[in-house]
């Protein structure tokens, strides 16, 4: 779906330590770009940083292998924009 | 297009209408239900029953009227009565005109002091109901077993049932003494009066 | 007919029995002279059936749980008096809008305010069509005799659930606690109508679909048909709307849903109107009166007769018109300061003289002040 | 029914997109970063997690931003009157007592003007779970005072700060005599799914009150900042119950307890009503 | 006039002006759209003058002080809209009942039920009448510009302290959220009336004497003139009787103060009605599209009016006869499914066409709209 | 205004005479033996020790049995609509702060329909003195349930026992705000006199709640015989506050606390908001 | 006053020892008959056996050399019938 | 008494009529407020102002129009648009009908990309907002200077006093920033067009 923030990732940068394989799955998270209403409260609360705002203050998923899949954010976003591909 | 009616026009003659009237505490409204429902019972006549209330609900009724008739009744209240019975001296005063010429007035003259005319059934219900049948509150009954005897309007069965079926535990017998008297003395009183 | 059992009973009790014939479940009311006997009635009656009383925190609290009743299935009622249905009026404008069958019953007394509530009065008689705020279709009935009190109750009901939609029954103090012998009707005598549920898929169905006869099918909450009720405006799928191309339609509903059909509503009693030049025209316990009058003066040679109004609302324009037809002129008698009067005023055509007679200081009207009034109008 | 029984162990992030009603567009009309829909989803995963059904539950809301959820949650739903919702439970829970009711509402629905309602059904105890969104004012008709807005706050209806005092709710319907009575925040999330299936399995009434988010309003009145910020905050100032009762009150001032404060058995309404008409009904 | 400071105005900030101007002290409301405006207006302004703002828990309870601060001394107001105004209904009846001079501000919205809180919408019109339960006599004004909006609440007051009598001023969306750069009038430029207060010695004192123009003297509370006020039906001192010959004249009273008086209380505006053979008839933001309509069509040489009604109720049935005796036809347009139409029809005579007009869909009817619908009339 | 110094020393029984409304003729329209009677006379004896003039005193009331004594009374009087008569009290003592305002109102009257108005005007804490004459029952209307009808209870509307529960209106007043409450009896008349008076000098909302008897219908329908007999249970039933403290909650059972329940020092709602008047009054 | 009880102390007896000197002074109490409702409460509620009652339930003064002036008759009389002579 | 009127009615000449449309909260409604307030105070022309709003008061409006007239002015909204803002794509496709043939249409480029006509005046209100009066939230001033240079219909000292009355303490420099810019670009655009 065009409107997932995942085709987005153009600051995405590999290399560290994650508990994902991106190989053989998708990306730690589902961010429903039409739904979001760019509220900044996962970037904010996200304890491990693994989003950065775009132009319009939407998250990107710019570290993805930060992600602990800690639920954070999903549970505290209010338009229902975030699902985890893994829980 | 302005006619005169008076002359003209007269009351209804298929209506029975009485008044039971008196003050709060004794009983009006109960009597008159259990006299309605009675006839009822009896027969195929309507009845309708009426009553006026003091503030809400609270306070007991001063009046209720009784309506019956072989026809539809129409006007559910009183027009012009057949029967008063009044209970209290206020109520003699105040419904007594509405009796019409010849109708039937009984009076608790345990009560009641000053008579408006001398053609009336007097009896002491409330002294009857004390002293005869043992509690003040039952001089209503007596007072309807007065009115079935003297109008005939109601057999003592069908009274006797209506009573005992709107009677609290334990008054039964207080209730069928007070038929007992109320007949009694009415029968005595109509004997009397020829 | 000959056999049935006699009994006594009360305008309020006869509320009560015309409701659980017409399969009244639900009650939720709160006390109020002279109403408060239905109240106590269903508190008596309802367990006895499997029913259930609620005596709610006050008439607001009581016409909602009845319309969050109602939505679930079962057929609900309230009783109230002018203070209390004042206080309903909000709500009341919640079931037009979300066309939920109800009945509340009105048993009037002299108002404003708290007024006179032992005294009679038929002063909210145009308040049962304009009193919530906002465009609504109201109906609303008013029977005279305790016979039709259970009739008219049966038939509020069967109003309600054909049209999903409130209905007002208006009562008086002298209806309301007067009490007369009559016999009920058997089970199946009078036909219940209940509402039409859905028979599409939960999928196809909407919530306030657009049918022929413009009421849509109701399914009480839980049966699998899931929609959202709001009184905000909304579309056929019950979502809220702001689009004048959705709210017209609605609107439109509202109204057309009941206004086109009725005929099937309006109900009218008339004595010895055939040849009657002169009519009284009445409604509720005035009407008892009306017939006695018209008996009494037709005895003395005069051609009078009385139409009780049975329907209120909607205003029955037409057949007043064609009942009044070869009248010369009408007598309208109410317990008010002239309410009904403006709407006959407004149906008759000007040939016809209206004349009024009102009484509003806590009395009923007697045959002979109707007698009376026809002084003026003979 | 005892939904004990049916909880489901492990749930997917996605299971809020299970329960959106079909056809009614997200997003939401609620502005970005609301706390309303932080809440909207908790209620999901609980409901969720109680392995309801969704033509078990019935919801009901009064009118304010908060009472709009149930437009978008695919149950059966009355969106009531302002204030007026509890009442209209009352007669679903009340005609249908197999029914999951859950009740949303507002600061100002619940306590201002729905205030009667409220105490009423606590009284009752009748098995309704209440979820009152409270963010101190009336976000809905854009930011007069409620009757939880503090003393000295400012709304548009108290621009030189309220003279009012504040309700607290949870004092308030434990009082009256709801028999379940919790209090949350919008940061609390997690928790937040936890107490609100605690309420929903509960029988009687519950309530619980959850902390939220009106930065729109309330915050920018105030000067509260962003909704982020008003995230933050909460987390400052709510105490977990039990650290609260160690707390001289000194030490709570400007801070609030969170958890479940109150449980007890206590009979319900309806199921004491059905004795009787089972009394009525069996014998007599 | 000249020097006079231009503002920009909005429709619910005029209330609070004018009110401020009539000498309103107290103000006790419930915020509600569209008329949330006028409360946070009085909750700014009222302190700056020593007056009073509270915020109620509800519209009941917002009447309610209301009521209480004016049978304390105080000018009092409240403002809503259709939903609040539903909620008051019982309490107005109880300012009724107590001639108890208050004004209630309705900015009308879409209904019925909460409806269209941001559509605009006239169709709480026979609301404002009828609302209540029982009998009584309302006096409702209509302004239809901000420049009259603070004249007619101006007005309003004078007419509710003048007739010891609530009075309604509808407004509607449009107008209560439309912006005017108007002049304000000066101190002293508008007469304010203020209640009379009795002069005879407190032994003397009735509460509700019965003086030649019907209106009794209103002390306030704490100035020596002890009384009970009461929602029951009461004599001439206050008490509540339940007797027919003290009930009578009471009612009498509230609807005669007003009706016999109501040449003070109707108010027209007139456009090019000298020659019109037709004639718009409408009110509030309607009344905008209709002179505009008028001009239009004027110019097109067409002898078309404009009748603005300012007074809504008591209904001005004898004026507006006279304003319509030349015309031919009207136009009754409205923005409900037809409301004031049947007052029109029921006072105009039958040979003058009654045309309707309705828009209920949430927008203002448009000025082509009404040019439109003359090609059916003229 | 400092009521204090006016405070009487002696009273003569016939003070009670000298605030009967002039022309309202007395008997009352009360029962025989109706608590209601009692409250009256307990109230005038509280005024008249109290120094206040008739005219510094406004009495409020809104519709039943107990509500109808400002018809008694030679006080300015509001008898108002069912269950407002706090609201409009709040009207009049926000216009008129330097009058006293004297709330007289019944257990339907006052927590029934007029519920929220009632824990509003505790929340505000506006300095009115609220009577509450509780009955448990409907008295005007004939007998119905009330919220303070106890569970199982029988009333018209109840003919099988109720199956709700009760409010104890003290504890509802002082979770919703009310700085005091206080419970007494008609059977505690002197206590009364001295409970309304403190009441009275108050600032603040005062509740005080009178147990009453309506021995016509709630004696009559739970058998609880005539005054008398229920004077006597108040009696038996009535424990002192202090006293009350030191029992269990089983002694406690069917007994209840009587005295100053709670009181407290809080801001009073018109002062705070005369001190907003002065603050945009003088500066800004 | 016709109405008050004092006028009706048949039953009234002297002898025992009262605080009241009625040879100088009215009887204890004032009972106003017109208002009093005869609920009994004076009567059940005296703690000296002051009143007895009448034919018609209402209190009359058969021991006034009883009364104590102890102020509970007159505190519970919900009629307002009855007023201390010394009180 | 079926005439038909199309023809020979015309809409009304002497009101300059102006619609300010956009989302929510590009500040439509508080632009028009402005100015109306500017024209109000430079001159003795009336002004009417409305809007339409989203449910209940929350959620900004989309469109506002303003009414200027000589005359009294007597429908509030506007009939046949003389000037049309529009700050996004929705609100151009939305009202462009509204627009009176030859009336002015000023569009935002930075939102807009499909055009009903060549006829407008383009600026990227919202780009010249962020990059160069420092923050997105003074679009809308920039809108309106645009317009007072194209239309001459307000002066830049009532303007500047208007906006400046109503904005909030710390952004008068945007402000008066944003009017400097708005002024500038429209008058470079209209000597372009000519
Ligand atoms: C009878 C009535 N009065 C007033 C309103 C206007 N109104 C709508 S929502 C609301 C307040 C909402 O506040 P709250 O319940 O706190 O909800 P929030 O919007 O803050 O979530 C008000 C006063 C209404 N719709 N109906
Ligand atoms: C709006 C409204 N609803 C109902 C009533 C009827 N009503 C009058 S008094 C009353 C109850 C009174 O009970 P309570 O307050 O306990 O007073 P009591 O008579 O017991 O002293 C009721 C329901 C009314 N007058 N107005
Ligand atoms: S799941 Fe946790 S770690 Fe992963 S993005 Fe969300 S908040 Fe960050
Ligand atoms: S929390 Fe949700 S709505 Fe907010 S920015 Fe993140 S994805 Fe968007
Ligand atoms: S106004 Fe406040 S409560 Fe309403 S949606 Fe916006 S943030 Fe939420
Ligand atoms: S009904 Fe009850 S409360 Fe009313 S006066 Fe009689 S005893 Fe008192
Ligand atoms: S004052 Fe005391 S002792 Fe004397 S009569 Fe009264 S109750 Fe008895
Ligand atoms: S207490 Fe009063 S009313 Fe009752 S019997 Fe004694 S004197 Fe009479
Ligand atoms: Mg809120
Ligand atoms: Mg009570």
């Amino acid at each position: 779906m065009s409107d997932s923030g995942t085709g987005d990732q153009t600051k995405a940068e590999a290399g560290k330590k994650n508990k994902y394989d991106y190989t053989n799955g998708p990306p730690p998270l589902e961010i429903n770009m039409k739904w979001c209403k760019a509220c900044n409260i996962c970037i904010a609360l996200c304890p491990k940083e693994v989003f950065e705002p775009n132009r319009d203050g939407k998250p990107i998923i710019a570290r993805p292998e930060n992600c602990t899949q800690c639920t954070i954010c999903w549970v505290h976003c209010p338009d229902l924009a975030i699902t985890s591909n893994y829980k | 297009m302005a006619v005169s009616l008076k002359g003209k026009v007269a009351i209804p003659e298929d209506r029975f209408e009485m008044r039971l009237s008196g003050s709060g505490g004794q009983g009006m409204i109960l009597a008159s239900v259990i006299f309605a429902e009675a006839i009822g019972k009896t027969d195929k006549r309507n009845v309708v029953q009426t009553q006026s209330y003091g503030p809400e609900a609270r306070g007991g009724a001063s009046k209720s009227d009784v309506v019956i008739s072989e026809n539809e009744i129409y006007y559910p209240k009183a027009i012009k009565l057949d029967l008063l019975l009044t209970m209290t001296q206020e109520s003699l005063d105040k419904y007594y005109a509405d009796l019409k010429e010849g109708g039937t007035l009984i009076v608790d003259t345990s009560l009641v002091t000053e008579f408006p005319t001398d053609k009336y059934f007097g009896l002491p219900f409330t002294e009857l109901a004390k002293k005869e049948a043992g509690h003040v509150m039952v001089a209503n009954v007596i007072a309807l077993a007065a009115i079935a005897e003297l109008t005939g309007s109601v057999t003592r069965e069908a009274l006797t049932d209506a009573v005992l079926s709107r009677a609290p535990k334990g008054t039964e017998e207080k209730n069928k003494k007070a038929i007992e008297i109320g007949f009694a003395e009415a029968a005595k009183l109509k004997a009397k009066k020829g | 007919m000959a056999d049935k059992e006699r009994v006594l009973v009360m305008g309020n009790q006869a509320c009560v029995l015309g409701a659980i014939y017409a399969g009244l479940r639900f009650f939720a009311g709160y006390p109020i002279t002279p109403s408060t006997e239905v109240a106590e009635g269903c508190a008596r009656e309802l367990p006895k059936i499997g029913g259930r009383f609620i005596q709610m925190e006050d008439e607001i609290g009581s016409i909602a749980a009845v319309i969050g009743a109602s939505v679930s299935g079962l057929k609900a009622m309230t009783a109230t008096s002018g203070p209390g249905y004042s206080l309903m009026i909000e709500n009341l404008g919640y079931a037009y809008m979300t066309e939920t069958p109800l009945v509340v019953i009105n048993v009037q007394r002299g108002g404003p305010s708290t007024g006179l509530p032992t005294k009679v009065s038929q002063s909210d008689t145009m308040q049962a069509k304009w009193g919530p705020h906002g465009d609504y279709t109201a109906i609303t009935v008013a029977p005279s005799t305790i016979g039709e009190t259970v009739t008219e109750v049966i038939r509020a009901f069967n109003l309600a659930e054909r049209f999903r939609t409130p209905v007002t029954v208006l009562l008086d103090e002298v209806l309301g606690h007067s009490r007369q012998i009559i016999t009920l009707p058997e089970p199946g005598e009078i036909e219940i109508f209940d509402r039409v549920k859905p028979t599409c898929s939960p999928e196809e169905f909407e919530a306030f679909a657009m049918t022929p006869n413009m009421v849509s099918p109701m399914p009480a909450y839980g049966e699998g048909y899931r929609y959202v009720c709001t009184g905000l405006t909304h579309d056929t799928k019950g979502f809220t709307t702001n689009k004048s191309e959705e709210i017209a339609p609605k609107m439109y509903k509202l109204r057309h849903k009941i206004i086109d059909y009725q005929d099937e509503i309006h109900k009218m009693r008339a004595e010895k109107m055939d040849d009657a030049e002169v009519a009284f025209i009445s409604y509720g316990s005035v009407a008892r009166a009306a017939l006695q009058a018209t008996d009494i003066v037709r005895k003395a040679g005069y051609k009078v007769g009385a139409l009780q109004l049975q329907t209120i609302w909607p205003f029955p324009d037409e057949k007043l018109r064609e009942m009044c037809g070869k009248c010369r002129a009408v007598v309208v008698a109410e317990l008010n300061m002239g309410q009904i009067v403006h709407e006959v005023r407004r149906a008759l055509p000007p040939d016809i003289e209206v004349h009024e007679l009102q009484r509003y200081d806590g009395e009923i009207l007697t045959p002979m002040q109707l007698v009376n009034k026809l002084e003026e109008v003979l | 029914m005892t939904t004990a029984t049916k909880n489901k162990k492990s749930q997917k992030s996605s299971v809020i997109l299970d329960y959106l009603r079909p056809n009614k567009g997200m997003p939401s009309v609620w502005c970005a970063g609301c706390g309303n829909g932080i809440v909207m989803t908790a209620i999901i995963r609980a409901v969720d997690n109680l392995g309801l059904s969704k033509d078990e539950v019935v919801m009901a809301s009064g009118i304010g931003c908060s009472s709009r959820m149930p437009m978008y949650l695919d149950f059966s739903a009355l969106h009531t009157t302002h204030g007026r919702s509890l009442a209209f439970a009352t007669g679903v829970k009340f005609a249908r007592p197999e029914l999951k009711v859950i009740d949303i509402t507002g600061d100002g629905d619940a306590l201002a003007i729905g205030g009667n309602h409220f105490i009423h059904a606590c009284r009752r105890n009748i098995d309704i779970t209440a979820i009152l969104i409270n963010n101190n004012i009336y976000g809905m008709t854009g930011g007069q005072g409620s009757p939880t807005t503090p003393s000295g706050a400012f709304s548009t209806t108290t621009p030189y700060g309220n003279s009012e005092k504040h309700f607290d709710p949870c004092s308030l319907a434990k009082a009256a005599g709801a028999s379940f009575v919790a209090r949350t925040t919008v940061y609390h999330a997690t928790q937040m799914d936890t107490i609100i299936q605690k309420a929903i399995s509960h029988r009687g009434f519950s309530l619980v009150e959850v902390i939220s988010n009106c930065h729109t309003y309330y915050g920018r009145l105030n000067r509260m900042g962003d909704a982020v910020a008003m995230l933050n905050d909460f987390k400052n100032r709510a105490v977990p119950l039990a650290k609260s009762k160690k707390m001289t009150e000194e030490e709570m001032v400007g801070k609030f307890a969170i958890g479940v404060l109150h449980q007890e058995e206590k009979t319900e309404f309806c199921d004491v009503y059905q004795s009787v008409v089972d009394k009525v009904k069996g014998g007599k």
